[in-house]
């Protein structure tokens, strides 16, 4: 049923006759609008990567990140509007200290995917507010190991091995479905996030993308940016295999 | 105008994943007069157009003081710009009260970035209708941020905002390599030419309409305006007599569908 | 008995272990003297401000180089005795409001708004005063030297020359007779610049003699016409 | 529930109208610390011991702790107090590092924000029962402050708190004011030792065993716990 | 016996004193005493022993005196530093020398150290602590060199190095540091003047000079102002004050010597 | 009664314990005035008469006083009597202790040994009483050893045995407390006679609770 005009589709407290909630899903259209992010959950860790699309090349590179830092073992990777993200990882910042205020450790994935999905979910009950127009791909390594959570606009959220969102989310996630991810090595997650990422791109219609790239490695515990030297030879090896693809297909 | 039935308010999505409301906030900025920002490696400089209201009144202060490393140029509502730039400085002061250190740039617009996206997204609120150019000097070098009533924020070489920015922003891509390596006058000089480009035809600049805002390495936050603006002004070609200027400005100033630059 | 060590700082408990070392009584005593003397003087054209760099508490020196003197703007500085901590606060508190001060009006505050502000803001605590002497020496708006002194909820008054701290009681005299010339009958012609400095440093070095919370070194602010500059002079360390 | 620690108020006898404080007296306490400036940096050193009242509680308490790579933080006085400051330092710093704007908090801005909150706390009659060494390397040289439960704060090259004040510092002073420059690494080991050794002797509330760190160019290094040989004549 | 020794009730009261608290606790202000916050020190060496004292007094946050001397003369062979009351120190000090004096008179033999340690402990112990002075006692008897502390309340004890007073903590770190068996003389004595300096400088009730006594077999060396480590500035001005400076509020001048003319002198 | 302010402080740990020959005597030589360690190498185990010693707890000056005038009573009572045994010295400790108990803050611990009645040990604590005990101990580091000394105590040990024993429970008391330390002096009193021992602080046993 076409949601447009039926007047069901203006308030995020109207359900349509047919038991949706069409505000939940046009939020969720605009997280579709936005480059592509993916998270690699490996043995060894999580590997986070974003497509991050350069609007204007007076831009700062490596500025603007839509990869977060939350306490010291948390990546955020966002997809949808940047201050709606923003706003997201802010409230998963405020709950990894408020769990630290009483217990004195770090949140566990569960605890933090929890909290942060009730929160999202709260702005779909009224009409009052809107949607969050943005996804969070939650990283973490807790105690339990390495995780992967996603929480969408509706404040469903699920434990991953990989997940995508955003614009080339289907391409990515037939990709991902392609890896072993039970066997790989971090530095090979990294990698093959690299080569996703440059894979699902669309040219025709972006020009310019920045990758960005983080993990989270079981041994330093600790969300950072991949070093240099290993994301460039990750980026190098994603442009190859772009290039031969390339080829192929000529 | 086009009209829908999903642009009435700020909580409603359209179908496209798109809010109409943010997107009309947007336009209240570009009803404002131009603002240039630029930055080199050692200074991030602001450069502004202003209005008068008419002959009796002086001219629009766009430019604010937030501390002495740090200030903005504003583009859209006034009144919602004062609110920000009180914001602005109290933090400033915050930062110098607790840390003892100048609030570093990032934080002061990523701190109105998330202020105003609480606008976005309550029934009942409407977002800022107002525009930042944010340049600071920190322990990290000099910066340039751009603050949009989306709650968006983003850090450029060069930028421009306001009425007509695009022609600024034009000049700028096509010289932007340049600014990293220039020395002040110069990029001054890029940062007027950009501004000029943003005025109707046979328009010029004058010590008037305009005022620069400088900051870098062992340069407090200045403003720059009236007569100790010519020597900067001395540095374009062409300049044109002053008094035809007023005039026009003011039409200009009419036209607009919104005074969007007087509270 | 003073051969015993004074108060010691978290040694609150029964002294012998006669309580099984359980913790009796104290109560929180918010403030502190950390001693110290500030003196300011004004002449036609100028003023200075002296204080000297000891902090310290009971018989113990904590620093012999904390000043107590700040620059406020380029016609006046503060120098505050007493609890350093609220002085500290104090200071801190009046550069804020002359921020917004510069904020609103886009210019410097005045020497005399400043000596207002520093009396609102010290009666603002009326009831939980800032233990803080201050004294205030700058240019008026007509280029006078001025000084102006200080209780700790707010009342103040220009004088010629006045000093507050530790040492403001034996200090006081020999400054009104050497800079106000009380008691002298025939020697009054205006003490030159370069005089009062001098006058300034015997001042210290007779006050660090026989007021032990006095010492170390001086800073000696000079302000005229042309802005601020400072001055440093030892001073007895013992 | 209110879990909030700014507020203090998370107390139970709030909700029966009574009025208590955190910490009106110290109980389980640390005794004094001290600090110098040396050519290399700052050397820090803290006793191991905790006391409740003249028992010797705990002996393998750590008294100093670090705050980002060229900061450390030694405290004595009410040791709750102490873990507090640890904990909101540590949230601190967490904040600042994910904020990942390059800019670093340093020893003089740790020193200020600490002197803020003690402050704050001593005017709301509800101090931190805290003396505070805080010894960090900032802009090429060794950065030493000082701030306790009243807000008072000073920087100096020789710091000690507590006994320490009259005990250690005294030492302190002889041996590095004025050769800020020139006391090398082995001086100014062999200079906490002497004091360590002079704390152990008269200050009742010691232990011989505690550790030392230096903060230097390189970043912080802070020693097992450790001990000095004593003389006493019989 | 038996009963002999249960002392007698009595024989001291402390009515007077209990009196001043009282009134004090009722508004009277006591008169102020001078306190000698007080850095002394004293050390055993190789064949005597140094005492050493710094000079300042103090009342309050005033300096008094800027060199007092706090090293007291009990007999040509003990000396004792005093810290506390100036006016117990002092009074207590001179009855023990005078009775001592008397004693040697009478036995015609060198005052022993145990006596003077014994009797000032007893008089300080009688008066409960009432009496303020903490003393430093060395001497050198047919015992070789000796060095004892007591405590206002009458406690003594002896030890190879001391040292008393508000300068007290200080004074120990330098002791504590440097003292060993066996010292020679000059070491001894640089030790005790650094020991003294530490409090000198570090606590605000102990300043100005530096004075020591080094008592040795036959042999008492008084060495005052052995150190001055504070340095007095010279005047920047000069403060003579012009003649007229003070003011006149009335002059009377009257003739005290009335000349009258007497008669023409014989010349002729 | 508490200190006076300002009074030298035997803050302590003090024991005493009959052994096989005689009996075993101990003390730590901390004195302290407040948390400051005004002498860290005090003696406060006191000769009273030839094999009678005591050791002091409380007022440095208040149990020099009473064990000045103790001794010379002694003396005087040796000359006109006999040698007094140690039940003697102890009960004319008590006198002078129950006489003055509203101005003293005093405890004692008096051991000795006498032809008639071989090794004896005497505790006097604050108030003016006397009992006779196998072992005793006082100070206010004595709280933490009640246990260790309860359980290992045996009478009719040897002499190594008694002095370990005092050796470990003094070490003990004085890790705890913060009043206690510096050094061990101990003191074996038989019918041969009197022998002082010195541990230094180096040389005093350690325990795991450095961990704790």
């Amino acid at each position: 049923m076409s949601s447009i005009g039926t007047g069901y589709d203006i308030s995020v407290s109207t359900y349509s006759p047919d038991g949706r909630v069409f505000q939940v899903e046009y939020a969720s259209k605009a997280v579709d609008n936005s480059g592509t992010a993916i998270g690699l959950r490996v043995n060894e860790g999580v590997v986070l990567a974003v497509e991050k699309l350069v609007h204007s090349k007076l831009l700062v590179p490596r500025s603007n990140r839509r990869i977060q830092t939350v306490d010291t073992h948390i990546g955020v990777a966002t997809a949808g509007l940047l201050a709606d993200s923003r706003h997201i990882i802010n409230r998963v910042r405020e709950e990894a200290q408020s769990f630290r205020d009483i217990y004195k450790y770090q949140v566990p994935g569960k605890t933090i995917a929890d909290r942060v999905g009730q929160y999202v979910q709260a702005y779909t009950l009224y009409s009052s507010v809107r949607p969050f127009g943005s996804s969070a791909i939650i990283g973490i390594v807790d105690n339990g190991g390495p995780h992967l959570y996603m929480v969408e606009p509706s404040g469903v959220y699920w434990d991953y091995f990989g997940c995508a969102v955003g614009k080339g989310k289907q391409a990515a996630k037939t990709e991902i479905e392609k890896l072993k991810l039970s066997e790989m090595s971090i530095l090979d997650a990294v990698k093959d996030a690299a080569r996703i990422i440059y894979a699902v791109h669309d040219n025709a219609k972006d020009k310019e993308f920045e990758l960005e790239l983080s993990w989270i490695t079981k041994e330093s515990g600790k969300h950072q940016f991949v070093p240099k030297e290993i994301a460039e030879e990750a980026e190098g090896l994603a442009k190859e295999s772009l290039n031969q693809e390339e080829m192929k297909d000529d | 105008m086009f009209r829908n039935q999903y642009d009435n308010d700020i909580s409603t999505w359209s179908p496209q994943g798109r809010i109409h409301q943010i997107e009309y906030a947007l336009e209240a900025v570009k009803q404002g007069s131009a603002s240039v920002g630029l930055r080199s490696n050692t200074h991030a400089i602001l450069l502004v157009l202003k209005r008068s209201p008419g002959d009796l009144a002086s001219y629009q202060k766009k430019i604010t003081r937030i501390d002495d490393h740090m200030g903005a140029a504003i583009a859209g509502l006034m009144s919602d710009a004062r609110v920000l730039s009180n914001f602005m400085r109290t933090e400033a002061m915050k930062s110098r009260a607790i840390f003892g250190r100048p609030l570093p740039i990032y934080r002061i617009v990523s701190a109105i970035g998330d202020k105003a996206q609480v606008n976005t997204q309550i029934y009942g609120r409407r977002p800022y209708g107002v525009g930042l150019l944010v340049v600071g000097y920190d322990e990290t070098g000099p910066h340039l941020y751009e603050c949009a009533p989306s709650g968006n924020f983003f850090e450029y070489y060069a930028m421009s905002i306001g009425a007509r920015s695009q022609s600024a922003k034009t000049y700028l891509e096509k010289h932007y390599e340049s600014f990293a390596e220039a020395p002040l006058d110069e990029l001054v000089r890029h940062g007027l030419h950009a501004l000029r480009d943003t005025l109707q035809q046979d328009k010029e600049l004058n010590t008037l309409n305009c005022s620069i805002g400088i900051v870098g390495v062992d340069h407090k936050f200045k403003i720059i305006e009236e007569d100790e603006l010519q020597r900067y002004l001395d540095l374009l070609d062409n300049v044109v007599d002053t008094e035809d200027i007023v005039q026009e400005e003011e039409e200009e100033g009419q036209a607009a569908p919104m005074d969007t630059e007087e509270a | 008995m003073n051969f015993v060590p004074t108060a010691l700082e978290f040694d609150t408990y029964g002294q012998n272990g006669q309580n099984g070392g359980v913790p009796t009584s104290l109560y929180f005593d918010p403030y502190d003297n950390n001693g110290g003397t500030a003196l300011g003087l004004s002449g036609e054209d100028y003023s200075i401000v002296a204080s000297d760099t000891r902090q310290s508490s009971g018989f113990d020196i904590y620093s012999r180089c904390d000043q107590k003197a700040t620059k406020l703007t380029e016609n006046s500085v503060l120098a505050l005795g007493g609890f350093r901590a609220d002085g500290r606060s104090l200071t801190k508190r009046i550069i804020q409001r002359m921020e917004w001060y510069r904020h609103a009006h886009e210019k410097e505050m005045s020497f005399r708004a400043i000596s207002q502000l520093l009396s609102v803001t010290l009666y603002s605590r009326r009831f939980f005063p800032y233990y803080a002497f201050s004294l205030l020496g700058g240019l008026d708006e007509n280029g006078k030297g001025v000084v102006c002194s200080f209780d700790s909820v707010g009342s103040y008054h220009d004088e010629p020359s006045c000093v507050v701290g530790s040492g403001s009681a034996l200090m006081q005299s020999f400054v009104d007779n050497q800079i106000a010339f009380h008691n002298q009958q025939v020697n009054n012609e205006p003490i030159s610049l370069e005089k009062a400095i001098r006058i300034v440093k015997d001042s210290f070095d007779g006050v660090a003699e026989r007021d032990i919370y006095t010492g170390d070194s001086l800073d000696i602010f000079i302000i005229t016409r042309d802005g601020v500059t400072t001055e440093q002079y030892p001073l007895r360390k013992d | 529930m209110n879990f909030d620690n700014n507020n203090n108020n998370n107390n139970f006898y709030e909700s029966v109208g009574n009025v208590t404080k955190q910490t009106t007296r110290p109980i389980v306490t640390g005794t004094s610390i001290i600090g110098f400036k040396y050519r290399d940096g700052i050397m820090i050193a803290a006793d191991n011991l905790a006391s409740y009242g003249s028992l010797a509680r705990f002996k393998s308490v750590e008294r100093i702790f670090p705050v980002g790579e060229f900061t450390c933080i030694a405290g004595s006085g009410d040791l709750s107090d102490f873990q507090y400051i640890k904990h909101l330092l540590e949230s601190l710093m967490i904040k600042e590092n994910y904020i990942d704007d390059g800019h670093v908090l340093t020893a003089p801005h740790i020193h200020e924000y600490l002197t803020q909150i003690l402050y704050g706390r001593r005017s709301k009659l509800n101090p931190l029962w805290n003396s505070l060494i805080i010894g960090g390397f900032h802009d090429g040289e060794g950065y030493l402050g000082y701030a306790d439960l009243l807000g008072t704060a000073h920087k100096s090259s020789t710091i000690a708190t507590g006994l320490g004040t009259q005990l250690m510092h005294p030492l302190l002073r002889k041996s590095v004011e004025g050769r800020e420059n020139e006391v090398t690494e082995e001086e100014a080991i062999e200079i906490v030792n002497d004091c360590m050794r002079v704390s152990y002797y008269r200050d009742a509330r010691s232990l011989n065993k505690f550790q030392r760190a230096k903060i230097t160019a390189k970043g912080f290094e802070i020693t097992e716990p450790y001990s000095v040989d004593v003389v006493w004549h019989e | 016996m038996e009963t002999n020794i249960i002392p007698r009730k009595g024989g001291f009261n402390f009515d007077n004193y209990k009196r001043n608290l009282f009134l004090e606790q009722k508004g009277l202000t006591l008169p102020k005493v001078t306190k000698t916050g007080t850095t002394i020190v004293g050390a055993l060496f190789k064949d005597g022993v140094v005492l050493g004292a710094d000079t300042r007094a103090t009342g309050g946050s005033i300096v008094q005196d800027k060199d007092i001397i706090k090293i007291s003369y009990i007999a040509p062979n003990i000396y004792c530093c005093g810290a506390g009351t100036a006016a117990d120190t002092l009074f207590t000090t001179a009855l023990i020398s005078s009775q001592l004096e008397l004693h040697r008179l009478t036995t015609g033999r060198q005052s022993r150290f145990n006596s003077a340690e014994t009797m000032l402990k007893q008089l300080l112990f009688r008066h409960q602590g009432h009496i303020g002075a903490a003393l430093i006692l060395g001497g050198y008897d047919i015992n070789g060199p000796v060095l004892a502390h007591i405590y206002p309340h009458g406690s003594s004890e002896h030890h190879p190095y001391i040292t008393m007073g508000s300068g007290s903590l200080a004074a120990v770190s330098v002791l504590e540091t440097r003292w060993t068996k066996n010292l020679e003389r000059q070491d001894a004595i640089d030790m005790v003047k650094d020991a003294v300096e530490a409090g000198i400088f570090n606590d605000l009730g102990s300043g100005s000079n530096v004075n020591l006594v080094v008592i040795e077999k036959n042999k008492t060396e008084s060495l005052r102002e052995y150190s001055k480590p504070t340095p007095h500035h010279p005047k920047n001005c000069d403060y003579k004050y012009k003649r007229g400076t003070t003011a006149i509020l009335k002059e009377s001048i009257k003739d005290l010597v009335v000349v009258t003319d007497g008669e023409a002198m014989d010349i002729s | 009664m508490p200190l006076k302010p300002g009074e030298l402080d035997l803050g302590t740990t003090i024991i005493a314990a009959e052994f096989k020959d005689g009996v075993v005597m101990g003390a730590d030589t901390r004195a302290t005035m407040g948390s400051y360690i005004s002498t860290r190498n005090a003696n406060k185990i006191t000769q009273l008469h030839e094999k009678i010693h005591l050791c002091r707890s409380g007022s440095s000056s208040d149990t020099q006083a009473i064990s000045d005038i103790v001794k010379y009573y002694l003396q005087l009572y040796s000359i006109v009597n006999e040698e007094p045994t140690t039940l003697t010295a102890a009960e004319l400790m008590r006198e002078l202790n129950y006489n003055n108990k509203e101005v003293l803050s005093a405890a004692f611990i008096v051991a000795g040994w006498d032809k008639h009645s071989g090794g004896n040990v005497y505790i006097l604590p604050l108030g003016g009483t006397l009992h006779k005990a196998p072992f005793a101990i006082t100070g206010s580091g004595s709280t933490y050893i009640y246990g260790y000394c309860d359980s290992l105590y045996r009478k009719n040990m040897e002499k190594e045995e008694a002095l370990n024993f005092l050796k470990n429970a003094l070490a003990l008391a004085m890790s705890r407390d913060g009043s206690s330390g510096g050094s061990i002096r101990m003191a074996v009193i038989t019918e041969e006679g009197v022998e002082r021992l010195y541990i230094h602080n180096k040389d005093i046993p350690e325990y795991n609770d450095l961990e704790n």
